[in-house]
């Protein structure tokens, strides 16, 4: 594990934070927002694509820079700072890792330089309740004469209402709640039988529900082993929860700094109300909180890239870190401001919304204690 | 004595009994619907039109006001004939006739500090529910610090002259007339501030409403440039409106930490145990799945009894004539705690079910919740912020000193 | 429910107070202690028999008041406020009322008549593990022609170390973690093959580790239904519960009330520590607690009074909200007193030490939270 | 050069490996007991004899004391030569051959305040373990505020008349010699501090050990009867005393929250999951069965792995040459709470197992979990309380203001 950047790590960090503070600051997604574009945002997918953000983690002979995940991590924390709405996660964490580790060599060539290259964007359509549980998969994928035809619904699908392409979990043997059994498929958006119902969410990135009604897809569309899709998706799912903790760190800092800078600039009193010292104890354990959640992410990145026999657990760390972290900073970012912190003109609600759905996607503080503590063995 | 009384109240509430059961509309003795609620005013439509008829009886009677002087249009019962009053009307669920915060704020506030001539000018349409009043209070740099308000009224001999701004003034869109915190000293922080009245409808008054992370709201921004006040419309002295301010205050917060956080009662919202229980499950012997969530909501639960039961407490012993402060001012601090806490679990029971902004695709009730979530964080900063809470409890009841 | 306390009742509170300020002060279980007395102590044992503390729950007809847990409680809060070590919760709660309401009129004349008076104390020997769990009881008894043997042990028995007559919990039927087949017996001290082993606690109040090797006890030894003591023994724990909170809402008052105390008088910096505002903060959510656990130790108290039908819900609200508390309170008391807390010379370890044996002692807070939960049906 | 350097140091890894190899005692490579730690000084026993040939035997090579100049004794080496003496000593498993608050605190600060008398005086008997010293620093009315402090030291020409009493002074009751700060002036708090040394012999001193809530301990307090100082006994200035004992504070620091808090290492105490697994047992799927429990023993975990991962980042970065002060400031208050949520989850599961004191009927290793809770209580007080460690943070590293 390695907590130091190397040079060219910090180059893509600083190149992603000046190019999040210029072009997507706080200010574009409320313009997105307030245009009614729901988290779509073309323009930007295709400055992110010339940074070749989508091809971190893609092997350079399909188009990537295999830069690893602690580059990516810079990127995500960036984007976070900014609550920016991108594809990134999706495309280029989920979408990219899949077709790397579970591709055939035409998959990869026909679909994964596109993602690499930001021409498509991808959507891992998984979970069909309102809480992360990979297992309870209950869309069938049935087996037909030239390929397998899936029915079912998936909810509240990230990135959904943007992908071009859908990455679906469906269910090739057993039952729901059991691991094995599983078969991704890889299934374009027109696909006949697909049905994207996009979502305005409080967050104002968006996301969408599915239905697949006989969607018909031929072997080809079939994404690595049948029944076996839970072994890399694991991997895989552990990759975006730890991106996601970069981004979700990401926000708690930006969060946290325009706060203490209203700690330094707001008087009431005749006092900077920076001065006050029991906002001063809470600001401080903030902090400690913050130095503490970078040192899981820090972690959790390098032991993707060193294949540690820990990142499950590191993932979860990591995960369950931040959640705890951007909900404490949201809501003392909101009560720290006061009146203003409630009003729509002001960021601090743009944080607090969109920390929700960081918090609850790809499973929630909880949901990771509990895997880090089986992990552990109690 | 004490018989004649009695019997006085008995006759009362017979005469009472007989009346409401004359002139209450059966439609008024339903629950209130909130599209039905009345704050009187130039602008009130009375959507329900027996709404309009059961306030006139009753402002008739000047029973919107049971305790006010019959002088100035008020009931003029005594304490003991108001709770006949109200038990009457509980008794038949009769609505209140009239929302209005001259009835709950500047009315017995005036009543205290106006002169004779203000109050036979006022108290009458307050009464009858004719204007509608608003608060003029909070500033953008004066929020915990009220006093540090920076609104000025400059004495042009016949009127004053009033610039500045206010915020949180709520419903200001929808008000007549405005009772306002100005600057007419700069010399002393509280001793410059006076307590003045005006007609919204003046020239240079802009109220434009605020729109809150959680949505619409009735709370505005309140400009005013060059507003010219009659030097009448004065209550109390020249930089004497401090006293009257804290007074209102009092009416203020009481009138939150008692009704301020139903939150979401009657919304169709169930509880957070029961979303944890629909999309999480249970285990075989009917517990939460997820034992942390579980914990956390029963943590909740159990504080939110025991707040019930703290207001319990207090209300008992108050009637039994204990002296209650001390207990009394953890309420607010504890009811923004609960209420903001209840609906951090609720969102969170929810899952992606409560992360919609609206549109199809989202149960309406989800949504409904998570709005209430983003308006709940405004529970620990209105009407006091928390830290003044904890401020006010470390120092009046605790006794603990400021720095020297 | 009445949170209002009779003349009577609050005539028995001061009279409770002024006991324990004036007899029982902190410094008398220092005293007991470094004398080695280990929470034996007879001569104020016959204090509180002349005030009556012990007959409070029982009968007039058997020598008590019948006065009430309203009443208790008013005894319970002002002992717990100077830490005093008695047998009032063992004898006067628990015993008095499992024989009150399980006795015979033969065993109410011969046992309840002297714990009333206080000749004679009793503890609930009940526990065989670490952790307050009823159900659990394995201690077998064995029917014989003249009665039963009892062959099993019990951990850290309350009371164990002074008692002149246990209250064994022993199963006649089933297995353990089987609620039904529980039966309770009066087991003089004395009686062959049980022994007693005295405990030197933390908290200096003592206890007692007992074993059961071929105790034989006859039928009238019986106390209550064969089978079913778990009917008799769920309303007494729970009243041990709510007496046993009233006591730990008297020590955290107590030790807030130092506290708050020291806070006014210790300077650094030139400062009252008191006038920081960050202790002032937590101070005053100190208080809020209080005041909160108060209420539910008061509803607690007078729900038993008016066999309401939520006592069990309100005893398990009451004793984990004053174990939080105490804990919170007993951890801030030695931090705000910062290094003098840390001495032995100073009574903030003695409310720490006690604290964390009121949150044990028939369940602690996780215990509660958990049935709370259940009997709210989640 | 740097070839050559780097054979020369080759070279002595290679001479020390040797020399180590033939000079220490084969007991002196098993690990640590507490009864054999060398204190140093008159009352030393040597419970071990082979510690007093190990010690003896670095202390003539200076290598007690690897980086001190030769001509105080010392072991005159480079930093790149320290750090091969430590790597050669961990590879043999050597222990260390003294203890002593004369090498970690004293000596240094002697090496950069005392003058060179000074310096030839004291640093070699501490170099050979000859002189145990103790730490005169913290008194009854100045705890957090240090410079509070009120022991006197009167000029009395040939010698300063000291008079007052330190409080927490680590084993002053083993102790040949003390530092210790002394007020020389009323007129400035910061400026009116000296900093003296003298011997706990002198006629005057007592030392009283002190009882802690968790049983005996290190710490006495320490009475100052009319005790004679001479002179050539100041470090320093007069009144210059104040940065001595900060820099010093420094090596008291980093020392508390590197050792500090090894707790219950070696003591043979399961963590707080073992012993909830144990006495509450666990579910079909092996989770603890108090989920309530399990959440908070997992919060803490979680807690720990994070702190630890912070401790490597912040070494790491600071190797890599980069500024790791804003996360260095966190790791004492972090390292506190955790210990102190470590233990009571520790007596928490251990249930009535954990509420022993002394005694039959309880396991040992539990009495020494119930002694560490307590004992933990005071990591958020020595050394720094968490408050103003928190205060700390706030201003130094977050800029966040005083009142004006």
């Amino acid at each position: 594990m390695t907590f130091v950047l190397t040079e060219d790590q910090e180059m893509l960090r600083d190149t992603a934070e000046a190019f999040a503070r210029d072009e997507l600051p706080v200010s574009h997604l409320r313009a997105l927002r307030d245009g009614g574009a729901n988290g779509a945002d073309p323009a930007s997918r295709e400055k992110l694509a010339e940074l070749g953000f989508f091809g971190v983690l893609v092997p350079e002979e399909f188009g990537g820079s295999d830069f690893g995940m602690v580059g990516m991590g810079q990127i995500m924390e960036a984007l976070g700072r900014t609550l920016a709405a991108t594809d990134v996660l999706q495309t280029g964490v989920i979408g990219a890792s899949l077709l790397t580790l579970a591709g055939t060599q035409e998959q990869k060539e026909s679909w994964l330089t596109k993602l690499a290259g930001g021409e498509f964007t991808s959507a891992l359509a998984l979970d069909e309740g309102a809480h992360h549980a990979p297992a309870q998969v209950a869309t069938e994928a049935e087996r037909d004469g030239q390929g397998y035809t899936l029915n079912g619904a998936k909810r509240y699908v990230p990135g959904g209402h943007t992908a071009d392409l859908f990455l679906v979990v469906a269910r090739t043997f057993g039952q729901p709640g059991e691991a094995h059994g599983l078969t991704l498929f890889l299934v374009p958006k027109d696909t006949e039988g697909l049905s994207v119902q996009a979502l305005n969410t409080v967050d104002s990135h968006g996301a969408a529900h599915l239905s697949l009604d006989g969607v018909h897809v031929g072997e080809a569309h079939v994404l690595g082993d049948v029944d076996k899709a839970m072994d890399v998706l694991d991997p895989v799912l552990d990759r975006a929860r730890i991106a996601l903790a970069a981004e979700t760190l990401g926000s708690a800092q930006a969060a946290f700094d325009m706060t203490l800078e209203y700690l330094n600039t707001r008087r009431q009193f005749g006092q900077l109300i920076g001065s006050f010292q029991a906002l001063q104890h809470r600001a401080a354990q903030m902090f400690t909180d913050l130095e503490m959640s970078r040192s899981c992410v820090a972690a959790a990145l390098s032991a993707v890239d060193q294949n540690a026999a820990n990142v499950a657990e590191l993932a979860s760390l990591a995960k369950a870190k931040t959640a705890e972290l951007v909900h404490l900073v949201s809501n003392e970012t909101v009560q720290m401001h006061g009146g203003i912190g409630m009003t729509d003109d002001h960021d601090s609600g743009l944080y607090m919304k969109r920390a929700r759905v960081q918090e609850a996607l790809y499973g929630g503080a909880s949901f990771h204690r509990d895997r880090y503590a089986r992990l552990q063995g109690f | 004595m004490a018989y004649d009384e009695a019997s006085d109240l008995e006759s009362f509430r017979e005469e009472t009994r007989n009346w409401l059961e004359e002139n209450c509309p059966a439609s008024m003795r339903t629950p209130m619907k909130d599209s039905e609620i009345v704050w009187g005013g130039s602008r009130e439509t009375f959507t329900n039109p027996d709404s309009k008829l059961w306030l006139e009886r009753m402002a008739e009677k000047g029973w919107t006001a049971p305790t006010w002087p019959a002088e100035y249009g008020g009931g003029g019962l005594s304490k003991a004939q108001a709770r006949v009053l109200e038990q009457e009307m509980r008794r038949i669920r009769a609505r209140p006739p009239l929302f209005s915060f001259g009835l709950w704020m500047f009315g017995p506030a005036l009543l205290e500090f106006g002169n004779d001539e203000q109050k036979k000018r006022f108290i009458p349409d307050i009464v009858h529910g004719k204007t509608r009043w608003c608060q003029g209070y909070s500033e953008p740099g004066a929020g915990s610090d009220l006093a540090g308000l920076q609104t000025k009224a400059e004495d042009k001999g016949d009127h004053y002259l009033i610039n500045g701004q206010k915020v949180w003034t709520s419903y200001a869109d929808q008000a007549d007339w405005i009772f306002c915190l100005v600057r007419t000293s700069s010399e002393k922080k509280h001793e410059g501030i006076s307590f003045m009245v005006f007609d919204m409808s003046s020239e240079g008054v802009e109220a434009r409403p605020i729109k809150l992370i959680s949505g619409s709201s009735p709370f505005c921004e309140t400009f005013f440039t060059d507003v010219k006040v009659p030097k009448d419309q004065l209550i109390g002295q020249v930089n004497g409106g401090w006293p009257i301010a804290k007074r209102l205050l009092q009416f203020e917060r009481s009138s939150i930490s008692a009704g301020g956080f139903g939150g979401t009662g009657g919304s169709g919202i169930l509880g957070p145990e029961e979303y944890a229980k629909q999309h999480i499950g249970t285990d075989e012997t009917g517990r939460v799945a997820d034992g942390d969530l579980r914990g956390r909501i029963t943590d909740h639960k159990m504080y939110a009894k025991a707040f019930s039961l703290t207001v319990q407490r207090s209300t008992e012993q108050a009637k039994a004539g204990q002296e209650v402060g001390h207990t009394a001012s953890i309420l607010k601090y504890a009811a923004a705690k609960m209420n903001q806490e209840r609906h951090e679990l609720l969102i969170e029971a929810l899952g992606t079910d409560g992360l919609g902004w609206d549109g199809e695709g989202f149960d309406p009730t989800a949504l409904k919740a998570t709005r209430g979530w983003l308006r709940s964080k405004g529970n620990s900063i209105e009407g006091g912020t928390s830290e003044i809470n904890l401020n006010v409890i470390a120092k009046r009841v605790l006794g603990l000193r400021e720095h020297q």
